[in-house]
């Protein structure tokens, strides 16, 4: 067993953990740190999968961006002081039940698919390690193949945050 | 269709019609007028009857002696059409037919009415309902008359009718009594039997002969050739075709015609109602249930004649002679004065039809004629009689004792001597004494009755002798029954009431003069000089030879062919039948007034006088109660019938309307197992649906909830589903 | 007067109208408006009566009002025509006169009637006018509309003011016409599919010029080319019309009541069968054994005007139906079963007889009569000859004054005393004398004594039936001898009656409520009974005054039956 | 070698979804079912890298992970905002409750 597989398990086991702590914690900003940890891990998976890029704006887009604003979010729809953020949970027994299902369904797909039939995939295999950043392929990539899809969701991005900057003003005349 | 064959009219034709047309109404207005207004005329109205009756009688007078031996009038008039056929219409017509018979019988009505009136005047004042009485009294008058003047036999019918309507309302004038009721109901009723016979010898001769009209249907009778058996009718006026009729069919047609004679004349089997008629005021009884109405089946007969076969006439002269035997034989046990006079009215009926029956059609008027006359009498005789009793009932405050029981009687001949004189005469010619209108009648139709018994017998069947037997049979009891009664009520000594001043009306009068004048006129018409210029021999009476078939007929016998010339050839021929006839029923009155002075002496001798109960043995209890015949009709029709009626009613409730509810009750359960379906069933399902829409409507709701995590897992349990899908298939 | 016929049917419904506008507390004026109205009824229909022109041609119908009310096109199926078509014969005439007549008698009678005054004049009302209509609609569909109508008002009159059985007594008279009325609506519908109106399908072929009369010919012309099969389909105009049903030409080739078309259901003609279920229908309405009996109960609960009403004009829409459809459009069927006519005649007759001699209540009784007076209509018709036809229809008039004067009597009785069993009663006589003399006329009349209209009538009956076997053909003679009978017993029962009630020792029986006073009759009650009497005599003393006016239209009714039987 | 195997890669992110679903699911806070929308995300940008790592030659899988983030990123902005402004209105941020305030 390689070192990189043992981090691997670690990783996605912390990422595994942290997820379900992030369920099971009925405080808010637990969960958000629960969160934190789930995605500093599946950062640190993505760099074992050679996606060195993915995983830097990963820490920075969620890490750095989302989380904090959802721990803005938290602090600022919490009106209680001295108290933390709780959250109750609802539908336990229908929502575990559609997620087993999901998941056992998921699962059964995955380990019942046939990857050689899929074309440019080898399982067993994976392709020569190219121990290179991929920064340099993505750029080039995302200014030629995917240029289009660039530009829309920079512009989506654009609209969002106007969408939500909008949103969050006070109505002037309430 | 049967445009009356008129005759040229006279304007004096025309007349005379009018004249009897004011006979006919004059009795009728005045009966209107006093039964509508009596109680506010002075007297009550009674001068006014009296006086339209006087009026009406001397109209007739004058009519009599233009009419009789001289002319007939004939003058009708249309009462209503009906359309029929293409063009044609069928005409029912009214009208007067005045001949010697019409013109003597309107005579004998007004002149009896008249005198009945007059008598009623004392007899019935003080009476509650006087004016009444004197309206039904002219309501009668006014249909009798009409009876007499009709020229067809449905105007007759009518009147026919109208009779028995007024005799229910006279017979029932006491209406508190209900005997009297019931007598008039039973009057009518019987009545109305032999009516309806009546009217099927009517509709027969119409079905047939397309006319009511007598005039119209004697000629058309007369035309008819007799082929074996079936009468073959020449084309009438308005018919296509000859006529050809059966002679079962004309036989019927006339015992039809007889049964009307035989429920008014109350003959065999119909007689009971007479009896019983007698709870009507005695005057009525004199009127109408002795001198005219019962009569007037008689003058139908003679009316009819011509339509009478042979056969038909055998049949009348059995129940004539049966009637004029069963009739004095009931009259034989009677002690009530007017029951003895009602069943010797019945016997006497009975020898003017069986005259009728075997020919002797004059014979029979004349004895029409005699008795109406000396039977009116008897009854006003017998009603002043009951007067005095009554009055002396009254003093008496006697309420119990029978005032009509001629056991009560006695020693009138010294009380009421009047009364007494009056009484033999008209006793004597009911008897058949010679000198007496009676002997000349009886005699003329026993003397037929032999003439016609010795011409069908020539055959050999004696039988035929049995009629003549049976009225000399009659004559012999007649004299009994009257002898007895008259021994009974005139002699001897007063019974009940002791002293003779208490009957009479006062010391010096017996009765009133308004009582005993009619009764006076009466007796003197029962003798025979009046009738006949010779009192011993009918053959020479004006009466007979006015009304002989000859004359009343034309000449034309009818169907009964060569009948009636036939006998007379055989009379003529047997000559001495008339002597034998005359001094044969003489003998045999004298034996029965014989035997009744017997029977009298016997009675007198028992002391059984003054026990007043019904006869208890043998024969005499049979004829005192008439021979059972009402029991009879009691038993037997009656009383079957009205529980066939209850029956007929139970069977209308019981079943049809209990079938009619069960089947609603049945459709009702029905109904309501149809709505328990409905509800259960069909409701159910329905119900049923809705309870599945609405679950899956919750269901849909329960998704539906508002909860976006729950659309989440509905939508991913759909993406299982689908996946599911996928994979099964 | 064009407008006359009109004016009878709808014064009484206009009435009806007023009274409703009137407040309900104004009874008075409510009670003069509807004496108004129908006094009014009766002055036109005197006035017709005496504008009626007897001998103006065969077949008159007169002050024809024609108009076309409903009119459908069905494509295939032709024209649906219904027509507002209202006219007058002597068969209609006697009966216009006779409904004049005792809807003022009724009025009179329904003077002291005290619940809901307005809803019961309203109600009469409507009755009146419908009855009048009935008598005067020429087309089927009109006729069965008011024949319809009759039932509601009637159903309402005896179950609100009648008497304690009032509900079961209207319901069983509700449902017993209503089913008589549902044989008559299914073979109405089959003749309206048989039958066409050749003048308007002679204009719609464009034979003839549309707004003008059409001459015979062309009429002529259109029932040969219809018969022929070359008129067909959409051009044919089919109608309820009664006087084009009569003519066998009119039904079209094929259809189920074509008199040759021979069609059969169960082997039955289907002409026959339409024949029975028609005649069905009119009968229960007459009414006829063995569907009488919701007429004594009917009777004995109604009040005493509605009992006037069902008995005088009522029964009277059964026998009219018979001799203006029935016998008139199915003549060969009407020969066909004359002696089953016959016999139902005389059954009931008897039968209605029997049972009046039995029944111990006087209206009860009185009902069973007019049963029994009614089968002598039906011998009458049955017969066919003149006298018998002629006798019926004045059989139908008669019966409708005496048993109108029969039920006031009656209701004199009940009004007085609240009972009406006869043994409750004796010496009658004593306390009223006035009425006892009307009872007399009434009871006589009704038993047939001369002098009274109903002997002309049983006479002509009896006539008829007698001489049927020998003249056209009908009835056995037996049949008129046992209907005979029927005089016999109705002596019987009234005489009966009379000498039960009104004869003997004065009693009345002291259980009756409030010990009633029999006072004699009442200034009103005068107004009722002396007027009819008076009229029962007339029209018994001259039968010419309704005969001669009637019976040139009754002996075309009767040769037009006999020539196409 | 170091290379980790594609099966494992799959299964942690189908357990990585499976969880986010299960928090979106039974999370009555808005901002936890915010988060668990987030984790969705990211189980699906693991698998895209995952899947990159086999196919390399369009470098897809990776570039379109960016693309997840920024519209992930792009989404959380506007939903934060939106939850606040939802709170602002209601004073809760709890999905029942506001429902049921909405339900009026």
């Amino acid at each position: 067993m390689s070192l990189v597989l043992i981090f691997f398990y670690v990783f996605g086991f912390l990422a595994i953990a942290s997820a379900a702590f992030m369920l099971a914690t009925k405080n808010v900003l637990y969960a958000a740190f629960g969160l934190l940890v789930t995605l500093l891990s599946l950062a640190a998976i993505f760099v074992l999968l050679f996606a060195d890029f993915v995983a830097i704006t990963q820490l920075m887009v969620y890490v750095g961006g989302v989380l904090v604003l959802i721990l803005f979010g938290v602090m600022l729809s919490n009106q209680v002081q001295g108290r933390a953020v709780q959250s109750e949970s609802v539908n336990g027994i229908s929502g575990a039940l559609v997620a087993g299902i999901l998941f056992g369904g998921l699962a059964y797909l995955i380990l019942s698919a046939d990857y050689l039939y899929l074309e440019g995939i080898n399982v067993a295999d994976a392709a020569p390690v190219n121990t290179k950043s991929s920064i340099i392929a993505i750029g080039i990539r995302l200014i030629t193949n995917f240029a289009l899809p660039f530009e829309v969701a920079s512009l989506i991005l654009l609209i969002a945050l106007m969408g939500a900057a909008y949103i969050s003003t006070e109505d002037k005349h309430e | 269709m049967n445009q009356v064959a008129a005759p040229l009219l006279t304007p004096e034709q025309n007349s005379l019609a009018l004249w009897a047309l004011l006979v006919l109404v004059l009795p009728l207005i005045a009966g209107g007028l006093v039964l509508i207004f009596g109680k506010k005329l002075p007297r009550q109205g009674d001068w006014l009857a009296i006086a339209t009756t006087g009026l009406a009688f001397f109209l007739a007078l004058y009519l009599f002696f233009q009419v009789w031996e001289n002319k007939t009038v004939h003058v009708s008039w249309s009462w209503f059409q009906l359309a029929t056929g293409k063009t044609s219409i069928i005409s029912f017509t009214a009208g007067v037919y005045l001949d010697n018979l019409a013109v003597l019988m309107l005579v004998i009505v007004t002149f009896i009415s008249l005198l009945v009136q007059v008598f009623s005047v004392i007899y019935m004042h003080g009476e509650w309902r006087y004016h009444h009485y004197f309206g039904y009294l002219g309501i009668f008058t006014f249909s009798m008359l009409g009876i007499v003047l009709s020229d067809n036999l449905l105007l007759l019918f009518i009147f026919w009718e109208l009779v028995g309507f007024s005799s229910y309302l006279l017979i029932g004038f006491w209406y508190e009594k209900d005997a009297a009721v019931l007598a008039g109901k039973k009057a009518f009723l019987f009545n109305r039997v032999g009516d309806i016979g009546f009217l099927f010898g009517i509709f027969l001769l119409y079905t047939y002969l397309q006319t009511f009209d007598l005039t119209l249907l004697k000629n058309a009778i007369a035309t008819g050739v007799n082929q074996g058996g079936t009468f073959i009718f020449p084309v009438l006026t308005g018919q296509a075709d000859s006529v050809t009729l059966s002679y079962t069919l004309l036989t019927l047609a006339g015992l039809g015609i007889f049964c009307g004679c035989v429920g008014k004349s109350a003959q065999f089997p119909l007689q009971v109602w007479l009896p019983d008629a007698m709870e009507g005021p005695t005057p009525v009884s004199s009127l109408i249930h002795a001198a005219t109405m019962v009569a007037a089946g008689v003058y139908l007969l003679s009316r009819c004649f011509p339509f009478f076969t042979e056969d038909a006439l055998l049949v009348i002269a059995i129940i004539g002679a049966l009637t004029a035997l069963l009739g004095a034989l009931a009259a034989t046990a009677q002690y009530d004065i007017k029951k003895i006079l009602a069943f010797s009215t019945i016997s006497q009926l009975g020898y003017m039809v069986m005259g009728m029956g075997v020919g002797a059609h004059d014979a029979s008027l004349l004895h029409l004629v005699t008795h109406a006359f000396f039977k009116a009498s008897l009854f006003l005789n017998a009603g002043i009689v009951i007067h005095a009793m009554h009055h002396a009932a009254h003093e008496f405050s006697d309420e119990h004792s029978d005032v009509q029981d001629i056991r009560n009687m006695g020693g009138f001949r010294k009380i009421l001597p009047f009364t007494f004189y009056a009484y033999i005469p008209a006793a004597a010619a009911l008897v058949g004494l010679p000198l007496f209108s009676g002997f000349l009648s009886k005699d003329a139709i026993l003397t037929g009755a032999w003439a016609w018994a010795g011409l069908m017998s020539q055959n050999g069947n004696l039988l035929y002798y049995l009629i003549p037997v049976f009225g000399f049979g009659s004559v012999l009891l007649t004299g009994f029954y009257m002898a007895k009664h008259c021994f009974y009520i005139f002699f001897g000594e007063s019974k009940l009431y002791k002293e003779p001043e208490l009957l009479r009306e006062n010391k010096t009068a017996e009765a009133s003069g308004l009582l005993l004048v009619p009764v006076a006129i009466l007796a003197v018409l029962s003798l025979a000089f009046f009738f006949s210029l010779n009192p011993f021999s009918y053959a020479g009476s004006w009466v007979m030879q006015g009304v002989s078939w000859q004359k009343l007929l034309t000449g034309q016998p009818g169907l009964s062919g060569g009948l009636l010339p036939a006998i007379t050839t055989y009379l003529h021929d047997a000559s001495y039948i008339s002597l034998v006839t005359a001094i044969l029923s003489v003998l045999l009155a004298v034996v029965g007034i014989w035997l009744g002075w017997l029977s009298y002496k016997k009675a007198v001798t028992a002391g059984s006088l003054s026990t007043i109960t019904a006869p208890t043995s043998g024969f005499s209890r049979l004829a005192y109660y008439h021979f059972y015949l009402d029991a009879f009709y009691e038993k037997v029709i009656i009383n079957p019938f009205m529980r066939l009626s209850g029956g007929a009613a139970a069977f209308d409730k019981n079943f049809i309307d209990y079938s009619l509810n069960t089947f609603a009750k049945i459709m009702v359960v029905l109904a309501k197992l149809i709505g328990w379906v409905d509800r259960w069933l069909v409701d159910g399902t329905v119900h049923l649906l809705v309870k599945v829409a609405g679950l899956i409507g919750r269901l849909g709701r329960f998704m539906q909830n508002g909860k976006v995590q729950s659309y989440y897992i509905f939508s991913l349990l759909g993406l299982i589903l689908l996946f599911l899908y996928i994979l099964a298939f | 007067m064009d407008y006359i016929l009109s004016s009878l049917i709808f014064i009484p419904l206009l009435a009806v109208l007023i009274i409703l506008c009137l407040p309900k507390h104004f009874t008075q004026g409510i009670k003069l408006v509807a004496l108004l109205a129908t006094s009014l009824q009766l002055i036109l229909s005197v006035w017709l009566y005496s504008a009626f022109d007897a001998s103006a041609t065969v077949q008159g119908y007169q002050f024809v009002q024609q108009l076309n009310w409903i009119s459908l096109n069905l494509q295939s199926l032709g024209l649906l025509q219904i027509q507002y078509f209202v006219g007058v014969d002597g068969i209609s005439l006697s009966m216009v006169l006779l409904t004049g007549l005792i809807s003022v008698i009724g009025i009179i009678s329904s003077w002291t009637i005290s619940k809901n005054i307005k809803g019961y004049f309203a109600l009469y009302l409507l009755l009146v006018g419908s009855v009048m209509g009935c008598f005067l609609a020429l087309d089927f569909f009109l006729f069965y509309l008011f024949f319809e109508f009759m039932l509601l008002p009637m159903y309402f009159l005896i179950g609100i003011w009648g008497g304690p059985r009032r509900e079961y007594a209207a319901i069983k008279f509700f449902i017993y016409t209503l089913i008589g009325s549902l044989l008559i609506l299914i073979v109405m519908i089959g003749l309206y599919t048989s039958a066409f109106d050749p003048a308007a399908t002679a204009v719609r072929a464009n034979l003839a010029p549309a707004g003008q009369v059409v001459s015979a010919e062309v009429v002529a012309e259109v029932q040969r080319q219809v018969a022929a099969g070359t008129l067909t389909g959409a051009s044919i105009v089919h109608t309820f019309s009664i006087p084009d049903m009569q003519q066998a030409a009119n039904f079209i080739p094929g259809s189920i009541l074509n008199i040759l078309s021979e069609k059969q259901l169960w082997d039955i003609p289907v002409r026959y069968l339409a024949f029975l279920l028609l005649f069905i229908g009119f009968a229960i309405k007459l009414p006829v054994v063995p569907v009488h009996t919701w007429l004594p109960d009917a009777h004995v609960e109604a009040p005493t005007p509605i009992s006037v009403l069902l008995a005088s004009l009522l029964l009277k829409v059964g026998g009219y139906g018979l001799f203006r459809i029935v016998y008139p459009v199915f003549p060969e069927a009407a020969a066909y079963y004359a002696y089953f006519v016959g016999l139902v005649g005389v059954l009931s007759i008897i039968y209605g007889a029997m049972c009046a001699l039995a029944m111990a209540d006087l209206k009860k009784l009185i009902a069973y009569s007019s049963v029994s007076h009614m089968g002598f209509v039906l011998l009458g018709l049955a017969s066919l000859t003149s006298e018998g036809t002629n006798g019926a229809m004045y059989q139908m008039f008669s019966h409708g004054l005496i048993s109108a004067m029969l039920f006031i009597i009656t209701g004199v009785i009940y009004d007085r005393s609240g009972s009406r069993m006869i043994d409750n009663f004796r010496g009658l006589a004593f306390s009223m004398p006035a009425f006892t003399a009307l009872v007399v006329v009434a009871f006589f009349a009704s038993l047939g004594l001369p002098g009274f209209s109903g002997f002309i009538a049983e006479l002509l009956v009896l006539l008829g039936a007698f001489s049927s076997s020998a003249v056209s053909g009908m009835l056995p003679r037996w049949l008129a001898i046992v209907a005979t009978g029927g005089l016999l017993l109705g002596a019987a029962y009234y005489l009966w009656a009379l000498q039960r009630m009104f004869f003997g020792k004065h009693w009345v029986h002291p259980e009756l409520k409030g010990e009633p006073v029999m006072t004699d009759l009442t200034k009103r009650e005068y107004l009722m009974l002396v007027p009819l009497a008076i009229l029962v005599l007339i029209f018994g003393l001259f039968p010419s005054l309704l005969l001669n006016k009637i019976s040139p239209d009754i002996n075309y009714f009767l040769q037009s039956v006999l020539q196409n039987r | 070698m170091n290379n980790i195997p594609l099966i494992p890669v799959l299964l942690l992110g189908a357990v990585l979804f499976c969880l986010g679903i299960l928090a979106v699911i039974t999370k009555r806070h808005a901002i936890v079912v915010l988060m668990g929308i987030e984790l969705i995300f990211n189980a699906a940008n693991l698998n895209l890298v995952a899947f990159n790592r086999h196919q390399p030659d369009l470098m897809q899988g990776q570039v379109f992970s960016v693309f997840v983030m920024v519209i992930a990123a792009a989404e959380s902005a506007v939903a934060l905002a939106i939850i606040l402004k939802v709170y602002s209105y209601f004073k809760t941020v709890n999905l029942d409750q506001i429902r049921h305030e909405s339900d009026v």
